[in-house]
């Protein structure tokens, strides 16, 4: 049971540190917990994320809290991420997780994804990409793209703050048109990239574009992009996050911002192909949802 | 005036091999499309030349019929990568560049502004011709984003729907089922969407098509080279069989042309 | 926009144009280099943390000192643009690190092939894994094979004199290979150091496509049939003949590049101490470290020699021969675990047994004078430790 | 459809029997077959268990990735794809190997490079994967001819390298490679290097042991580091994370890690030497004055040359290089004990393997290193020009 | 020895259509000559593909051409 | 003086020049052999070896066989000056770079991936290469010295060209010129009778005698220049 390695040797218990503990006793696992895990969860239990070095205030790191939540097995979860902000929470999850080079996220993913099915068969591993829109989309297009027209079993998430946030501050592919930023200091001349688009096309099964304004919302869309990514196919995420320090706000108004997005720039758009909608009926009857 | 780097110094034109000066008295160059067009192939000197592409192949008939379709031969560089294609576009007497595998459009993008800058007076034609590998499977980023930042060239895809030129693996252009190199038990997802692709990514005129009609074929290419002169990316998806892998026998090509614009390349 | 500029050669630009100083980083000294190079175009991507030298050239874009600008999808495209570009006849601008810099490496290790000139700002960084964003100069061993011609700049004065005569080096007709100017991220990059400028309205006179060894494909110049650059199709003796006989043209353009050296750089090494027993080696920022050193031990009282090598290709090899044929000892200080410096030092001289490897420091770590003093003691038999207390 | 869970104590998932590398290698009856380069890369992973392997095609370098994928469809292998492109290709695999697979791809020239950011994150990132490297000449302009100028882009990669002369020692070599490779103590990924054309397309003939045995498969709970597979503690666990810090603790831990997967490196010399017979091979006269050091098919190119001497009544002898990283300094020093000339015959125009013996070798050898003669471009290096420069030296030294 | 493609130049002049010539995949090869007004081929480019021949007999059904075997002088 | 650079056959893989210690002439000075000379001196002696060794030709490139810019025709007309003063003299151009497909016709021009098989076709023991870009006329000069016994002129309008036996540089049509009158100074101390005459057309073209022009003589083309009834030929050029 892969549960079974957050179980702390009884022998050691008294020298581990609490947060350790805590995991083992108070976290909720999908093996230990007698309901779904759910967005409830983060009132009383202990997360499984610990503290991290990024900004005060920063949706990405709220973002973040609402899908670890939600992950129908955290246990048998693998998520690979690349560099960028969201690499700075990553060492403080309490799962596997990969971090290998800037934009190779979707193909580390493929090749994980596909040697664990192949070692674990009767096993559901749920194997999630979570990237920042310079890594999914710029560097990294080709990768993700690509491991849609594959239709690799995996979840990918791009948590878009419409630029180049760790680096500085530089206009990228999903920047929307006009925009100043470092490398575009007259205003970016094209289009946002229409990435949710982009993934319906290359074959996603399920493909939503949001803002994190509503917990629920996004645990909800997780949930149902994991558990069809398990039986269909690839399933896409884009999530609003924006980088209130770039775009110049306070650290309490990130969630003004993407309440604002939701009826602009972010106003929800979600696909899903028929196959998927009568499995999520499945799951739903079975509970899984 | 760029077509005086085409005609010969007068002193020197008799000591010029014939295909030379043949290029020039006979050839495309400051010519009305009218008397040089697809409709008259066969009776002037075409830009291409002899090259080692296989008998009755359908991608070096296409790209016969791109050189004959270019409405200013004279002002157009070519950017190609490796592939059966180059073999022949690299014969034109068009300027061609060859980087690395899949760079085309990233190559084809600092060109063309590089020329924006240069002659800002003037049309120069850059057009990136790539199979499908090249342009879908290892440059596919670069093609992409080309398209998302509005780089004004045409992208003209030749799909033979496998890697040819290196013996016939899988492409993520190869049917769902193909039974190729690198997919032994048959190709396990779908053909890429490339038209679909094109169109969300930005390109203002997109056309798929099998050409079986040199006319509409060669319309299609000057549109696309017209339209992106000034609104931005087109690109023309082709089909351009590999008679080799398939195993078509050679007079079948073009049969077989036909049968794909039905079922999968209709315009 | 016009500038009002004075276009000026390099021999003027560089050692005649009356300067000012400034106060500034390497980053700036970078991007002012390139802002009096009547640079054509440039095109970048974030490699940020590691150095803002294309923010900063994004800036000179929007002033108008540079014509064309963009933020292109990720290091190998930006690298095939630049080849696209440079081909079609104007002058071209990049800067990556590490990580960047082996993404784009099969563009980059193509150029001098394609025989395009530009120059490519290389902010040292390491190289994953694990991730770092630290100055280590390891990547610069992967350009040593490349044919790329290589400047490694000490300081911001460096940094900037050295960007420019870059520029001058790579349109030369028989060099028209990439030239890459280094220095150390953050240490260099993100210090401000004097800089010694001439006034911005002077920049190097405009670039000439057809003063080149191949011809630009613009459709301005013969033969109407070119292939840049053309795979010979055979596979047969002179198929294999002309290729082999390209690369050594490459290394040959490269060596010829030794000469603008001399001329723009004063030449591939600095010395000084030439009559020292013990020597020390370095490049980049090893160098001013090493300067250091030199300080400290003439203030000792103790003879210590410094070789500071500006160009790491073409390799001086004669020069540093010529330099250490009376050493006894040589130090050789490095930013990276490979000592790719000391190793190119051991191939190259033939007085054996005087080349000290190291000290050596990676990850971003500084390298302390006192490591470079602690080699000098033992080099002169001196018992370090009881000087020390 | 192979599972494998179809695997028992003695059987792996198709059915071969397990064996130990030493039975496979040293111990099993071989018989005589005749095959390309790319064909016994086949036979030598149909005998390695492999979990994974992820292609992009490179042919006409080499058709060795299809044959491997045939032996996916065959069953022999759990899990293959064709990647996007090398870069790709690359990270796939690193994801593969990252969750506690033995992985396997192919690549030459151009797609080395394209790849190259890979390279030095898959050390670091400790993964006992291997890359059958076809040296093939790199742009521009393009060539498909063999030239290992790319080999040089892998030294200091972190990763090790071997490099194979001929069919026979392709074979033998990729087998071992995967066993010193998943060393719990080395543990880094393996090139096994071998040039183009001349070993991957000419037929030779090659001892193989019987097709029903094969290697036991890939312990990854044996490893230095834990696989990503949420089946081993810690369950907080990422592979790799960057140190967040400026300070000198965070650059102390990058040097510290770079220094390890050196160390890992070194550490597999002494089951290199077992498995490969010795870090170098040398042949010819033990008290030559005239010693060729090489790699692959230069090597054989100098045996070559040595008969041509011999009977010219020269002595000479070959140092035949099989590892490159780590480097066999103390083997090669041994080797060229009395050597008056040793020359360094050599497929690129830099010369990078001159180099490489020439710092090795530095203020140890008093011999005359004459780094020639030098080919590149794909030609091939005929013994005539390797008895040039022999006789150009030893008749001005006389 | 090879195969090339041959006009029947008699038959082919009653026609006039120049059709072949537009699906010929090699550049300067199968010709129209406008003042016999014939195709006609240029036989040591032909690489004997035969998709004139489909043009010409299975779409026109008109049988000009034709494969015709060519030997070398030494032969 | 020292030849460090001497005509070949070098052999199998040639040393490049450059490796070879071998630098460029400065402004105002020529190489001879690897040296650097006077470019008068250079001039006499690449004259002596056109003058005295079998099948001199002239190797034009693009740069002066097309009419892309105005100092070309001075130029061009310098360059056959020059090949009319040298007896048996012939003109082979180099039109292009690109690899050529099936394979070349070597008595109608010279390509930089195999120049050898023109040279030796030829038996060309002296030739002048003009208006090749830099970067294959070195290419094309190496591999004729590894490869024949050809003595190689280099007239290059930058900096010249370590490869070749004798290289002039920043040449403008004077200082052609200057060099067919050092050919003809030369011819006359080697006593060498010579009426000027133009080195003949290429061999690919048709021929020039109208009256025996048949349609065959046009090949793949002969449809463009078919004869209406009744119409003489001869309108076609």
């Amino acid at each position: 049971m892969s549960v079974d390695i957050y179980k702390i040797n009884p022998e050691f218990r008294d020298i581990m540190p609490k947060d350790i503990i805590d995991l083992e006793e108070n976290a909720t696992w999908a093996a230990t917990a007698t309901k779904n895990r759910g967005i409830s969860d983060l009132t009383d239990k202990k997360e499984i994320l610990e503290e991290h070095s990024l900004c005060a205030g920063c949706p990405e790191s709220a973002a973040l809290r609402y899908i670890l939540t939600a992950l129908p097995v955290p246990e048998d979860t693998i998520i690979v991420n690349s560099t960028g902000c969201t690499s700075l929470m990553f060492p403080h999850i309490a799962l596997h997780t990969v971090h290998s080079l800037f934009g190779n996220q979707n193909a580390v993913a493929s090749g994980i994804k596909r040697v664990l099915d192949w070692r674990f068969p009767d096993k559901i591993k749920d194997v999630i990409v979570l990237a920042g829109d310079g890594a999914t989309i710029d560097i990294g297009l080709d990768y993700t793209l690509q491991s849609f027209f594959r239709q690799e079993k995996i979840t990918t998430i791009c948590f878009d703050n419409e630029v180049y946030a760790n680096t500085g501050g530089q206009e990228s592919g999903s920047t929307p048109k006009g925009q100043v930023f470092k490398m575009a200091p007259k205003g970016k001349v094209f289009e946002k990239v229409p990435m949710w688009e982009l993934a319906v096309t290359s074959g996603c099964q399920y493909s939503v574009k949001l803002t994190a304004s509503a917990p629920k919302k996004v645990a909800k869309v997780l949930r149902e992009a994991v558990l069809i990514a398990r039986e269909l196919g690839p399933t896409y995420i884009h999530l609003y996050t924006p980088c209130i320090l770039e775009i110049g706000l306070a650290a309490n108004e990130g969630l003004w911002e993407m309440k604002e997005q939701d009826k602009d720039r972010f106003t929800a758009f979600r696909y899903i192909t028929p196959e998927a909608e009568v499995y999520l009926k499945e799951c739903k009857a079975k509970g899984l949802l | 005036m760029s077509l005086n780097y085409m005609i010969p110094a007068s002193k020197f034109k008799r000591y010029l091999p014939k295909d030379y000066v043949e290029l020039v008295d006979y050839g495309p160059f400051g010519k009305k499309y009218s008397e040089v067009g697809v409709k008259n192939m066969g009776t002037y000197k075409e830009l291409v030349e002899e090259h080692p592409m296989c008998s009755g192949c359908w991608m070096s008939y296409y790209i016969k019929i791109i050189f004959a379709s270019l409405p200013n031969p004279e002002d157009t560089v070519t950017i190609g990568t490796a592939g059966c294609g180059r073999l022949a576009i690299s014969q034109a007497a068009v300027p061609f560049i060859y980087g690395n595998y899949g760079d085309q459009n990233a190559m084809a993008s600092g060109i063309t502004r590089a020329f924006r800058l240069r002659f800002p007076d003037r049309q120069k034609d850059v057009i990136t011709i790539a199979g499908d590998g090249g342009m879908m499977d290892i440059g596919f980023s670069m093609t992409m984003h080309a398209w998302f930042r509005r780089e004004k060239f045409t992208t003209i895809m030749l799909d033979n729907e496998v890697y040819g030129n290196t013996g016939g693996q899988e492409s993520g252009m190869s049917v769902e089922g193909a039974v190729l190199k690198m997919s032994p038990k048959g190709k396990n997802f779908g053909k890429m969407p490339a038209m679909q692709l094109a169109i969300t990514a930005g390109c203002v005129y997109v056309v798929k098509m099998s050409p079986t009609n040199i006319n509409k074929a060669s319309k299609a290419i000057r549109r696309a080279i017209f339209a992106a002169r000034n609104l931005g990316p087109t690109f023309i998806h082709v089909y351009t069989s590999c008679n080799i892998e398939y195993s078509i026998p050679t007079p079948d090509v073009f049969r077989d042309a036909k049968e794909k614009e039905k079922r999968s390349f209709c315009i | 926009m016009s500038l009002n500029k004075t276009l000026v050669d390099m021999d003027y630009l560089l050692n005649e144009a009356p300067r000012e100083k400034h106060f500034i980083t390497g980053a700036q000294a970078m991007a002012e280099a390139v802002k009096r190079a009547s640079v054509d175009m440039a095109i970048a991507y974030p490699i940020t943390p590691q150095s803002e030298v294309m923010h900063l050239v994004g800036d000179i874009y929007a002033q108008g000192h540079i014509k064309e600008y963009y933020r292109a999808e990720e290091e190998l495209g930006t690298m095939s643009a630049i080849a696209g570009a440079a081909r079609g006849g104007v002058r071209m601008f990049t800067a990556t690190s590490g990580p960047g810099l082996l993404r784009g490496l099969e563009a980059i290790v193509s150029w001098p092939g394609h025989r395009i000139p530009c120059v490519l700002g290389v902010l040292t960084r390491v190289v994953n894994a694990p991730l770092s964003i630290q100055p280590d100069n390891i990547e610069m061993a992967y350009l040593m094979h490349s044919g790329v011609v290589m400047l490694h700049a000490e300081n911001q004065q460096d940094t900037f004199d050295y960007t420019l005569a870059a520029f001058a080096i790579t349109e030369k007709v028989d060099v028209y290979i990439p030239v890459s100017v280094s220095t150390e991220g953050f240490f260099v990059t993100h210090a401000k150091g004097y800089v010694d400028m001439m006034d911005e309205k002077y920049a190097f006179t405009e670039v000439d496509p057809y003063h080149a060894p191949v011809p630009a494909m613009d459709n301005e110049v013969p033969p109407a049939r070119i292939q840049r650059d053309a795979p010979v199709q055979k596979s047969n003796f002179m198929s294999y003949l002309i290729h082999s006989v390209w690369q050594q043209e490459i290394w040959d353009c490269n060596s010829r590049a030794m000469k603008y050296v001399y001329q723009y750089l004063g030449g591939p090494i600095e010395v000084i101490n030439p009559d020292a027993d013990v020597f020390i080696v370095a490049s980049g920022c090893a160098a001013a470290q090493s300067r250091e050193a030199n300080r400290y031990a003439e203030e000792e009282g103790l003879s210590v020699g410094l070789v500071k090598v500006k160009c790491i290709r073409p390799w001086p090899r004669k020069e540093i021969n010529d330099a250490l044929k009376n050493a006894k000892t040589v130090i050789v200080p490095e930013h990276n675990i490979i000592g790719w410096l000391s190793k190119e030092i051991k191939a190259s001289i033939p007085n054996g047994g005087i080349v000290v490897e190291g000290p050596r420091v990676y990850g971003g770590m500084t390298l302390p004078v006192e490591l470079i003093m602690e080699e000098i003691y033992i080099a002169l038999g001196m018992d370090s430790e009881k000087l020390q207390a | 459809m192979t599972m494998r869970s179809q695997m028992t104590k003695e059987k792996n998932w198709s059915g071969q029997t397990m064996v130990s590398t030493d039975h496979l290698l040293f111990e099993a009856p071989r018989t005589k077959h005749f095959m390309t380069g790319s064909e016994v890369v086949k036979e030598a992973m149909k005998r390695c268990t492999v979990d994974a392997s992820v292609s992009y095609p490179i042919t006409p370098q080499s058709e060795a990735a299809h044959l491997i994928g045939e032996l996916w469809a065959e069953g022999y292998i759990g899990t293959y794809f064709r990647g996007e492109n090398e870069f790709g290709v690359m990270s796939e695999v690193a994801g593969c190997a990252m969750a506690g697979a033995r992985v396997v791809t192919t690549t030459s020239g151009p797609g080395t490079l394209r790849a190259m950011e890979n390279f030095p994150m898959w050390s670091g990132t400790r993964i006992p994967c291997q890359l059958i490297l076809m040296a093939r000449g790199i742009n521009t302009p393009l060539t498909i001819q063999p030239d290992n100028l790319e080999v040089s882009f892998m030294l200091e990669t972190g990763c090790m390298i071997w490099y194979a002369e001929n069919v026979q020692e392709l074979f033998d070599m990729t087998i071992a490679a995967f066993t010193v490779a998943e060393k719990p103590d080395v543990h880094v990924p393996i090139v096994t290097v071998v040039d183009g054309f001349f070993v991957s397309h000419t037929r030779e003939s090659v001892m193989l042991p019987a097709d029903d045995i094969a290697l036991f498969p890939y312990d990854p709970y044996a490893a230095p580091l834990p696989p990503i597979d949420s089946e081993m503690p810690p369950g907080r666990f990422l592979r790799d994370p960057f140190v967040m810090k400026s300070n000198y603790i965070s650059y102390a831990t990058h040097a510290s890690w770079q220094w390890e997967v050196r160390s890992a490196c070194e550490r597999s010399r002494p089951y290199a030497k077992h498995f490969l017979k010795g870090l170098i091979h040398t042949m010819g006269d033990a008290d030559a004055e005239v010693v060729f050091v090489a790699c692959g098919t230069a090597s054989h190119q100098a045996k070559e040359a040595n008969r041509e001497l011999t009977k010219l009544g020269i002595k000479s002898k070959v140092v035949k290089l099989r590892t490159i990283r780590p480097f066999p300094h103390d083997e090669l020093l041994e080797a060229v004990k009395g050597a008056k000339y040793i020359f360094i015959p050599e497929f690129n125009v830099t010369g990078w393997l001159d180099k490489e013996v020439t710092q090795s070798l530095y203020k140890k050898s008093e011999a005359d290193i004459i780094g020639r003669p030098r080919v590149a471009g794909g030609m091939s290096m005929p013994v005539e020009a390797i008895l040039k420069e022999v006789l150009e030296a030893v008749n001005k030294g006389a | 020895m090879y195969y090339v493609a041959k006009v029947d130049s008699n038959k082919c002049s009653d026609y006039k259509c120049n059709m072949c010539t537009l699906y010929c995949p090699e550049a300067n090869t199968l010709m129209y000559d406008k003042e016999n007004k014939t195709s006609w081929v240029d036989e040591d480019r032909c690489k004997g593909c035969a998709i004139c021949v489909y043009v010409c007999t299975d779409l026109l059904d008109r049988n000009c051409i034709e494969m015709a075997m060519v030997t070398t002088e030494e032969n | 003086m020292s030849k460090k650079i001497t005509v070949g056959p070098v052999g199998y893989m040639p040393q490049s020049a450059p490796s070879m210690g071998v630098e460029l002439s400065p402004e105002g000075k020529a190489l001879l052999y690897g040296n650097i000379v006077e470019e008068e001196e250079a001039m006499r002696d690449a004259a002596k070896a056109l003058l005295t060794m079998n099948n001199p030709t002239i190797f034009p490139g693009p740069q002066v066989l097309w009419d892309w810019r105005e100092d070309v025709a001075d130029k061009s007309a310098a360059i056959l000056d020059l090949a009319s003063e040298i007896p048996n003299c012939k003109i082979i151009p180099m039109p292009d770079y690109r690899p050529k497909y099936p394979k070349i016709d070597v008595k109608a021009e010279i390509n930089p991936n195999h120049p050898n098989l023109t040279i030796l076709d030829n038996k060309i023991k002296a030739c002048v290469f003009i208006g090749v870009h830099c970067h294959y006329a070195n290419l094309t000069l190496r591999m004729i010295r590894a490869g024949t016994s050809c003595y190689t002129v280099a007239m290059c309008a930058m900096m010249g060209h370590e490869e070749a036996m004798a290289s002039i540089r920043d040449v403008h049509a004077d200082s052609i010129v200057k060099f067919k009158d050092i050919v003809i100074q030369v011819r006359n101390e080697l006593g060498i009778e010579h009426t000027t005459t133009m080195p003949p057309e290429n061999p690919s073209l048709p021929k020039e005698d109208w009256g025996s022009l048949t349609p065959a003589d046009y090949g793949e083309y002969r449809a463009l220049i078919m004869s209406k009834k009744g119409e003489h030929v001869t309108a076609v050029e």
